[in-house]
């Protein structure tokens, strides 16, 4: 799960993580107000969660009661990458002497918890990674002892010569390990990291992801989800517990298993279709599953075709065959469906949906290529 | 030979007394395998499909000499159950549990490393040696004894491609569902070491998915050190990024992790990759 | 550092173990007021931190309101083992189905923290632990993972038979660690655990000790100290950096080092002495440390002889000369001293000395018994 | 040959510019011991006593091959100046800093169990191989080139004992403080295994005080395993209980640890104890 930059500053705060002075708004009005509050020049700053909000104009320094207007309700009005921008943050203008980067996440190799710093700030670490790899500097934290103070220290070094200012930078470092393992992070991110004129240690900017497999023993982390900003389709789905991505193509998709439906997916593009969907109706799949996943496959206008590939092992093609009756009966389904059903009661699968109207296909690849067809 | 679960696997379910743990020991026992246990903390005493019941691991692998145990309880309580697997002395764990929090793996990860024991999964869909043993929730009936080995990184996707091994003639000798999330306790690697000296195992199927880099530091592994024939699978060729699609691990960030990626690393290190599952059953047919 | 029942029944409360339903109280008055808040019976317990408050008869149940105020006042008045009775605490008489014990320590052979339970409450543990060792059930926790939840059951299931509570008591295990580590406690005890009547589990008395070494992380435990019922010259050298306990003897005895310190005390005793106390003036000592250290020394007027025995190493005795010096001017010493000073600067000492009127030792043997010489 | 420190000794100091780390280092250097690098994080760079000041244990261990670290720094930051010099590949830390909170000690025990690194204290004045090496705050000229090994849980006192020992005319191999905390890196047993393989080492002297259990294990483990004469002198008899007598280790719980204890033990398992220091060293001198 996501956030937004100005939650993760208040969690920042909340672990004494030096942020600079700013207020989130909604309107040019409190735009207006918090710039007064706060003080010219201002930096203005939209609050969505996707990468290149400064290229795409997102964010922008305002040195003018007229500037901080315009900039406001013109970052208030547009859209990055496709997702309106409902906020903004208004913050102080800091002085930067210097800005590097801090981040930590869980590698998945080496299986620990790792630190990552780099002396340029801003970055896209990953970018980084792959070209300069040499300019990222990682301290692995003992998964069960923790970060222990000397690799933050050695952060600090790493990043800064004054040893002052290192030690702070330890001491961040560490406030930020205990944020990301006490919160169940999956990132956490200081990007820049900035000293300014003083001397001190700010973060200009925070990005925080989390494990979603954590995230059920921090309900006040759950009630950050920007639901405004999430795709209807897949917070319906993440509600019923089904696993759902939208796509662009036109080719529904209902797959058990994670695995499959994503191979599903390649297929149908494999064999010249585009599929609409990721979705994953999980393991024992009940009738009210498969209910539940056609509903919301539906609201997706684009679907032109329902393709299904089941292979029964706890999920039982019978429950299947059930659901999809169900589902013509009470969503009115005009969309011709595409079946492909096979392990555990297929048999039975067979017997009730034989007078469904179905279009049915022995294999993955014949699934693929009828619902292909249907399309011409 | 086969490898991780034979007939010398001595299981024990953990969460037997549960709904999955519960039918999925009465298809254990169906398959053949050794079912010797089940563990309930406060049930202890009953029998589920003639198997005791205790309450804890430990008691367990002293009444009935347990070796493998096979994990079936809810995820909050499935770190619990691994630690508690560890220390009863167990030597294989398949966890079928998913939802398990990551920061938990990479401290099981670390508890685990100097303990005599393998952890399979989280979210993994288990571990079959056909005609022997079968520990997890896989179909037994896909399934035919024979010289291939299936490591996997999901669940149904693994049935397809074992069911078009067979339904090519060939068999397997075993298959891994080596888990969907990010930390797992066996890996690609650790299951290509011991498929290299394992005299049953003849070649070598890998299904992998977008996500992390496990699938490419495994093409460079089996070009330096793996001398079977070893084919490939990616899934998640359309998968937009930064999107998780289903398994916790399934996520591409930003532009790494993706399927193309693999399969070009799959491909320069000399694995045939198949386009689609049926595709990857005929190149194995073709070669052995 | 010890603390109160009642201030470990706070602690307890914090972290969510029950206690039963009480108060502290000061005076008869409070004792009577709090008892018809609670109810009758009522339990009124001596608030004293020594062990064998029962047999002393500091613990009394009380079925009327007469025996309240007859036992509040007799308790209220009474010395247990030396200890005046400040402060009561009353409680309301659980009904009690079983008792038992649980307790956790770090073990010195095994370096870990313990968790050790008996079937048996009210028990002296390590009374058992000598005599009947195989009525102890002790898991260890991973120092590292911390007391794993399995374990806890551990203790859970051979405690109790009914599964309910066998996992009640389970939950207050990890409780009890969580404490015991959170707040570096050396000793943290549930002696007895009781189920009362309905199958609640209730701490019925408390009893957590801090390793001193952890205190200064913990303001508010060291803010528990009870001034009141401690040695003030025990205090006062806790403040001043020395480590001092009082004994019974005559012959006071300045020594740095602990281990030197006690076979100091040892020697005298050796020799047909009493040794009033154990003091240590501690490594790196300046001339004012020793003025501090006669300082607490004289303030018990048991001490007929001074015997400073000093083994020079980072401790020079030319400081410790001069100390003595002042003190001798600025406190009017009346007692005589007898000096053992060896190692480093020895020479100086003996120079700053000569006209002192001191009496010199070459060995601690000759100290010991040149002082024990001085009373007869 | 002498256990723990010799002529191969290459010393860092931790905390070298503090008060008593620079004051020591002074004294080690003239007592001939090889001290070749310094660390205050902060302080890289400069110099004391000649010694260059890195910022980190890792970097000093880089530029001067260090194997043996004493630490000076004040108890708040001793914890992690252990798991530094830990980490920085340091086979030998002798803890001169006293104060560290016992749970600090149970996770460094368990940190350090499979790393090849040997911890002596906290709370230890230090180790010294006359004429070899002296790594710690004892005073040199107190000691003698000689064949008795002394392990002590205190300060002074050793001094006194080695001292008396001396004066009778012996000498020591090496001499130990191990330190005066409940829960310390090294015990007795652990130096009694080094000194039984030197052989240098021709009789030990324990001197032991109230509080805990370790002199009675020491004790039956040198009836059952160690073949060199072992004397023994146990300080507190007559500390009352439940008063911690300065070192926090030294405290009678109840009735057990008590120096009465002790003694009987060390009786039992043929050990000489003597009543007095002075008495310790005439008997080794009587002995040997």
């Amino acid at each position: 799960m996501k956030i937004h930059e100005y939650q993760a500053k208040d969690i920042f705060k909340k672990y004494s993580i030096s942020i600079p002075n700013e207020t989130v708004c909604r309107t040019v009005d409190e735009v207006v107000a918090a710039s007064q509050e706060i003080g010219l020049p201002c930096v203005i700053k939209a609050q969505v969660m996707v990468g290149g909000r400064g290229k795409a104009g997102g964010i922008k320094i305002a040195k003018t009661d007229v500037e901080i207007k315009d900039y406001a309700a013109a970052i208030l009005g547009m859209e990055i990458k496709g997702i309106p921008v409902r906020k903004v943050l208004v913050s102080e203008a800091v002085a930067i002497a210097s800005e590097s980067y801090l981040g930590i996440i869980n590698d998945r190799t080496e299986k620990k918890t790792v630190v990552m710093a780099c002396k340029e700030g801003g970055v896209e670490i990953e970018e980084v990674a792959r070209q300069k790899p040499e300019a990222i500097y990682k301290v692995y934290a003992d998964p069960l002892v923790g970060l222990l103070d000397h690799k933050a220290r050695e952060i600090g070094l790493f990043l800064y010569e004054n040893p002052k200012v290192a030690f702070e930078c330890a001491a961040i470092t560490l406030k930020l390990y205990k944020l990301f393992i006490e919160l169940d992070s999956s990132l956490a991110e200081i990007n820049p990291l900035v000293v300014d004129k003083s001397g001190r240690l700010i973060a200009l900017d925070a990005k925080i992801n989390f494990d979603d497999n954590g995230l059920y023993r921090h309900p006040d982390i759950e009630a950050m989800r920007d639901r405004e900003s999430q795709d209807e389709n897949e917070l319906l789905a993440r509600e019923r517990d089904l696993s759902y991505v939208r796509l662009t193509g036109n080719i529904g998709c209902v797959v058990n298993g994670a695995g499959l439906a994503m191979a599903t997916m390649d297929l149908v593009k494999h064999f010249g279709g585009e599929p609409a969907n990721f979705l994953d109706i999980g393991g024992s799949s009940s009738p009210e599953k498969v209910m539940n996943a056609l509903e919301i496959l539906l609201k997706d206008k684009n679907v032109k075709v329902i393709f299904f590939n089941i292979f029964g092992g706890i999920t039982r093609c019978d429950d299947v065959a059930h659901g999809i009756l169900q589902a013509k009966k009470s969503l009115n389904i005009k969309q011709p469906i595409v079946a492909r059903l096979t392990g555990t009661n297929e048999d039975k699968a067979m017997e009730i949906l034989k007078e469904a109207g179905l279009i049915f296909a022995a294999t993955m690849d014949d699934g693929a290529k009828k619902a292909i067809e249907l399309l011409q | 030979m086969s490898i991780l679960v034979n007939n010398d696997t001595k299981l024990v379910v953990q969460g037997i007394t549960g709904r999955d743990g519960s039918f999925h020991t009465r298809q254990m026992l169906n398959y053949g395998t050794k079912v010797v246990a089940g563990v309930t903390p406060g049930k202890g005493g009953i029998d589920i499909e003639g198997i005791p019941v205790f309450n804890t691991v430990a008691e367990a692998v002293e009444k009935t000499n347990a070796n493998t145990s096979v994990i079936f309880v809810p995820s909050k309580f499935a770190v619990s159950a691994i630690y508690e697997a560890i220390d009863a002395g167990i030597t294989l764990i398949v966890c079928i549990s998913e939802g398990i929090p990551t920061i938990e793996m990479v401290k099981i990860t670390a508890y685990l490393k100097h303990k005599d024991c393998r952890l399979v999964g989280p979210n993994s869909p288990g571990v079959v040696s056909p005609g022997q043993a079968k520990v997890g929730i896989l179909p037994g009936h896909i399934f035919k004894k024979g010289a291939v080995g299936v490591i996997s990184r999901s669940g149904t996707l693994t049935y397809e491609i074992v069911d078009h091994i067979t339904k090519v003639g060939l068999g397997q000798s075993t298959c891994i569902g080596i888990g969907g999330d990010p930390i797992i306790g066996t890996k690609f690697i650790d299951c290509l070491e011991l498929f290299a000296n394992d005299n049953d195992t003849e070649a070598v199927v890998i299904v992998g998915e977008i996500g992390g880099r496990d699938e490419q530091d495994t093409a460079y592994y089996i070009k330096e050190n793996f001398k079977k024939p070893v084919f490939g699978f990616v899934a998640g060729k359309t998968a937009p990024p930064d999107k998780r699609m289903g398994h916790a691990g399934a996520i591409i960030s930003g532009t790494s992790g993706t399927a193309a990626e693999k399969v070009k690393i799959f491909k320069e290190c000399s694995i045939k990759v198949g386009d689609t599952p049926a595709e990857v059953a005929d190149l194995v047919k073709r070669a052995v």
